[in-house]
């Protein structure tokens, strides 16, 4: 009883909402910092690429918008787990303010990703196993969305919702690993941690610019877990306190 | 055999129905939940059953918690609705209940059961075509047989006419009287010939 | 350092300045756009809020009465 | 543990035959969706050919889908689904019963008109028997995950399309191997590799499914 | 203003109910159902406003066959069922029911009924969230303001807690006073103090 | 008469709104179902063009359909539908308002998305414009055909499937011309005279269907 007392406390909403009120500008910083320098490494440093011309420097947003859109997916999943097994509040929280930057990330991925295609691949879509399985990344996401939003139930909402994410989970290694089950059109991975086939350059400027959309999201996702905690916890003492003291 | 609650709270939506709400009931005692309209009555009863987890507070069976498959095997509920399929005939009704309750039930015992609630040569139509009052008696002959010591009862009056609601006062307090408890909400103000009666007033 | 040799080299992307600035405008404009939108709506929950705690501490709070208030039908 | 199991089967198909209407609309539904392409895209027998294992597949899945809002709805509205809750064995062998009862009313009458319809398609022999292996092997996945759409959208009033949100992304993969089998068939590579990941797909949710299905079915009674 | 039922016939699936039954009400009376569960009680009401028609014999409202018009601008019924939606407040719920039944209904006349049946501080709740007797006010409230002159009843009382029933056991003797006619069925014994009470009894 | 379809159309759309998965639910269904096509049938662009008018109207008609249990049921079972029986003036009027408010939140942002959908079968742009009229001309007569079935089944168990049973024969009148216009635009034949078919369907079925739905309604409340 005791030491659950603590994982509560330290999960409660009442000191995680100042504390995310401070992070937020931090991570905003972060990522115009890292956004700035990708882009200029990206856009400005970086030389053509021999194959596909300029085109290749969509890469810069496709790639991060893809990663990010299955690592959101992730940590929902995992803070879902988190409140199934301990019954936190701030977990169910978390999810729903991560949901809707994950779907966007997967909407900017298909978006970057059909832009690329039409000058690379002569189409804006292939029914290809990468491409099929990211589309059915942001249907989850919206499914999540919309079961959510159907159960009025705010304890009801997360429970579920937390259950659907669990069992959704088992499409990201689908996506991850659908080009090296399928030979598809779609590249296969060329980011190796030993040896790399991209340009140096290259390579610094997708991932700082991966690190810009991941800085992005927690601000983002901060942001609107503040929100929703507060709307929930309207008739605790320490929101009621909040509202009280912060001027008009 | 004692059913006992600790410092409930309840929350629904936003509004905090009770708190601090605890009772102790021993065997041949009925709890009789009164209160107006919405005052939590049947969340109450919820949280007794273990459907609805309180917001606070604990509730034992026996001195343990009701977590445990055990105090399942020693309740029957009967809710607001009645659990009966429209297109079965009260016998089957009767029969798929106390199988999927895992109880021992004859045929014999049951159509017992069914002329016992006042439906005698219904037993083969299916409930559908019933009344009303007609399927709450259905529903209700899942007590005439039954065994389990804590009954736990919604507004059981409801729908019934003055005879059926007589008969089943006295079922009850039969219950009662063989040891049983028994937790229970009406409107309708109806006399129990038991042992101890309870109240408990909510809101 | 810098790969461009002029502004209008790097706006025509070699060709592809339509899909790559296409990818990179609507990236840039959901950026901009998803956190003034969620910051809006933080504000209007805010405001939301303390007017319904302004109503209801003018009666009395539904959660703090464990009761509920006027019940009986007048 | 197998009483209870045999038990919600027996009632469940029960009320199956009483219905009647569910086991024959399935059915139908399946049969008229599958006949309406031919109307929508015109007659030419090599095109339907390429077609036949998608759309067959398409129509199973949505004909399994429809009828799974009903799956725990009947039993949650008429307090059944609560009584079931309370009893003294865990509810995930019940809705293994419930599972298998759907199974055999919504999946297993697929896979019997599937080779006739397969032949409207101008399919060979080869591929019919592999087509209705195919759906045999893979409907009972579709009733499973199915049973976790159903539950978790269980009460809520847009349930009926909110749990095709739900299901048909995780359907997918069924999808992809049941035709693949078919027009791997077909094409002259043999479906066996397709029909054995079918055959994973099947094990795996309809032993996990019914326990995560309970898990939300408990979570909307609250 | 009469309601006149003439030698009605009611068959349900394959049990007759009742046959030959007649009966005249005239203003300022009210027309008490009783019977078991299962004597048909519903099945008369149900008659009476034009949604069963009898096996044989007939219901004239002035003189006139039911079936017109103007005889449903002159009802207002109100069954086992609330008739309201889980989704919409009570507010909403209360004129949406005013403009779709072709009734004049202002907002602060809503208001106002609400607030009568005890619901004041949940206009703006949606009625999912309300008890099983608070979803009963809702449909009730509509009663508040409704001048037409027959008012036919199932089981108004069901579900509502004494304080309640007392309070509709008033609205509808005024109705009666008003110089209104009401049907109505219960199986609680509710003393309601109006001109002419006519009791029938079926089964 | 007015004052009371927009009435009806006022308090549908107002639900729809609360309840919000309504709309957005039957939209990614006919999302969903258009996409399940490529994945069963396989990646060829060329096949794919000429599936495209087919698949996309019957997944129209299946997103259609899938909401018309509910179009009474919900007044059904809280007993609104008596209500509006009881009402003073004809059923038919409220029914018409209710198959408006249907068309509105089932039926247009189907429209509104399919050329969307169409890209992603590589359709042309005159293909592309034909489909999102042949839609919008076409799916009033869904909603209006729907509410006979929807009524006639009201209250039946099975009604879910059941509903498709009666609804989809007739459905396929709309089905061939409205593919039908698309796939003679695509084959430079100009799809003006299925398109002119398509909403003397739509005209007749509009006007008429509500009143054979009241007719249903009376019947089922019995
Ligand atoms: C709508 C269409 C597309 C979608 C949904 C999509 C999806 C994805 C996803 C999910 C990833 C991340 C997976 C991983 O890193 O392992 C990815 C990476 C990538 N995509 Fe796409 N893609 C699309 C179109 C394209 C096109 C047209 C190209 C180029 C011709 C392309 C090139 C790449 C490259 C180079 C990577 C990085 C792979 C790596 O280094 O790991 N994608 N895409
Ligand atoms: N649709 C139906 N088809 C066949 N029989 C029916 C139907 N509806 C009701 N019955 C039968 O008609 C009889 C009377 O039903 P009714 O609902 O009118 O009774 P009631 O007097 O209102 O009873 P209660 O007090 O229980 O509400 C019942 O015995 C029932 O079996
Ligand atoms: N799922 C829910 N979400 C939010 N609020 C709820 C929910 N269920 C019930 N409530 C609220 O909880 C209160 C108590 O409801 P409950 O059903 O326990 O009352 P009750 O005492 O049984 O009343 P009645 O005598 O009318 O049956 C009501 O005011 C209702 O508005
Ligand atoms: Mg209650
Ligand atoms: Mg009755």
């Amino acid at each position: 009883m005791k030491d659950r007392f603590n994982l509560y406390r330290f999960a409660s909403p009442a000191t995680f909402y100042p504390l995310a009120g401070k992070m937020i500008p931090w991570f905003v910083a972060l990522a115009v910092v890292f956004g700035l320098a990708g882009l200029y490494l990206g856009m400005l440093v970086a030389p053509t690429d021999f194959q596909q011309g300029e085109g290749y420097r969509i890469i810069f947003i496709h790639v991060p918008a893809s990663w990010m859109s299955m690592f959101i997916y992730l940590v929902m999943a995992f803070w879902a787990a988190i409140g199934l097994a301990f019954n936190t509040r701030l977990s169910g929280m978390m999810a729903q303010a991560l949901a809707p930057t994950g779907a966007l990330m997967a909407f900017l991925s298909l978006w970057t990703g059909a832009l690329w295609g039409k000058p690379m691949w002569g189409t804006w879509w292939v029914w290809d196993a990468r491409l099929t399985s990211e589309l059915i990344l942001l249907f989850l996401y919206i499914g999540y969305m919309a079961l959510t939003a159907a159960i009025d139930d705010q304890r009801r909402a997360d429970k579920a919702g937390g259950l659907l994410l669990l069992v959704g989970v088992v499409n990201i290694p689908i996506i991850y690993f659908s080009v090296k089950w399928w030979n598809t059109l779609h590249q296969g991975s060329s980011v190796n941690l030993t040896k790399s086939s991209m340009a140096e350059t290259m390579l610094w400027g997708m991932l700082l610019m991966a690190l810009c959309f991941w800085m992005y999201s927690i601000a983002v996702a901060l942001m609107r877990a503040r929100t929703i905690m507060l709307e929930r916890e309207r008739h605790t003492d320490w929101a009621k306190a909040l509202l009280a003291g912060e001027g008009a | 055999m004692t059913l006992e609650a600790d410092n409930l709270e309840c929350v629904r939506g936003e509004r905090r129905l009770f708190a601090g709400l605890s009772f102790r009931l021993d065997p041949g005692e009925l709890l009789y939940l009164q209160g107006r309209n919405g005052a939590g009555k049947t969340s109450l009863l919820r949280m007794l059953i273990g459907l609805l987890p309180p917001e606070s507070g604990e509730i034992r069976w026996q001195d343990r918690s009701i977590k445990s498959d055990d105090f399942r095997a020693d309740l029957c509920y009967l809710g607001h609705l009645n659990a009966i399929k429209e297109e079965l005939t009260p016998l089957e009704s009767l029969l798929a209940a106390a199988r999927l309750a895992d109880e021992e039930l004859s045929e014999d015992d049951a159509i017992d059961a069914l002329e016992q609630v006042g439906l005698a040569g219904r037993e083969d139509l299916a409930c559908k075509y019933l009344s009303q009052g007609q399927k709450r008696r259905v529903a209700l002959a899942r007590l005439v047989k039954e065994r389990r010591p804590l009954w736990v009862l919604d507004e059981p009056f409801v729908a019934l006419d003055v005879a059926a609601v007589d008969w089943l006062a006295g079922l009850i307090s039969e219950h009662l009287q063989r040891g049983g408890l028994a937790v229970m909400t009406t409107h309708q103000l109806v006399d129990i010939p038991a042992g101890t009666v309870r109240e408990l007033r909510l809101g | 350092m810098i790969y461009w040799n002029s502004l209008g080299d790097f706006l025509a992307m070699g060709g592809y300045g339509h899909y790559v600035w296409g990818s990179f405008g609507l990236t840039a404009l959901i950026m901009a756009i998803e956190p003034v939108v969620v910051a809006r709506h933080q504000r209007a929950t805010i405001l939301r809020l303390k007017r319904q705690m302004r109503a209801e501490s003018r009666t009395e709070s539904p959660t703090r009465s464990p009761a509920e208030q006027r019940n009986t039908a007048a | 543990m197998f009483r209870i199991i045999t038990a919600v089967i027996g009632r469940d198909l029960r009320l199956a035959m009483r219905r009647q209407a569910d086991i024959v609309s399935a059915l139908f539904f399946f049969v008229i969706v599958v006949s309406l392409f031919p109307l929508g895209i015109g007659p030419e027998p090599d095109l339907l050919r390429k077609l036949a294992p998608g759309v067959l597949w398409v129509a199973a899945l949505l004909a399994t889908m429809l009828s799974l809002p009903r799956l725990f709805a009947d039993d949650h509205r008429d307090g059944t689904l609560e009584q079931l809750a309370l009893a003294p064995h865990p509810l995930g062998l019940v809705v293994t019963g419930k599972v298998i009862a759907h199974w055999l009313v919504s999946g297993l009458p697929l896979a019997l008109v599937a080779p006739v319809l397969g032949i409207q398609f101008d399919l060979s022999a080869d591929a019919l028997l592999v087509l209705t292996g195919a759906i045999l092997l893979g409907t009972p996945a579709l009733s499973g995950i199915g049973a976790i759409g159903a539950a978790l959208t269980l009460g809520l009033r847009g349930g009926g399309v909110l749990v095709s949100l739900l299901v048909l992304p995780l359907y997918i993969p069924v999808l992809i191997f049941g035709a693949g089998a078919v027009d791997a068939t077909v094409t002259g590579l043999g479906g066996e590799g397709h029909l054995s990941l079918l055959a994973a797909i099947t094990f795996a949710s309809v032993g996990f499914a019914p326990w995560a299905s309970a898990a939300a079915l408990k979570i909307a009674l609250e």
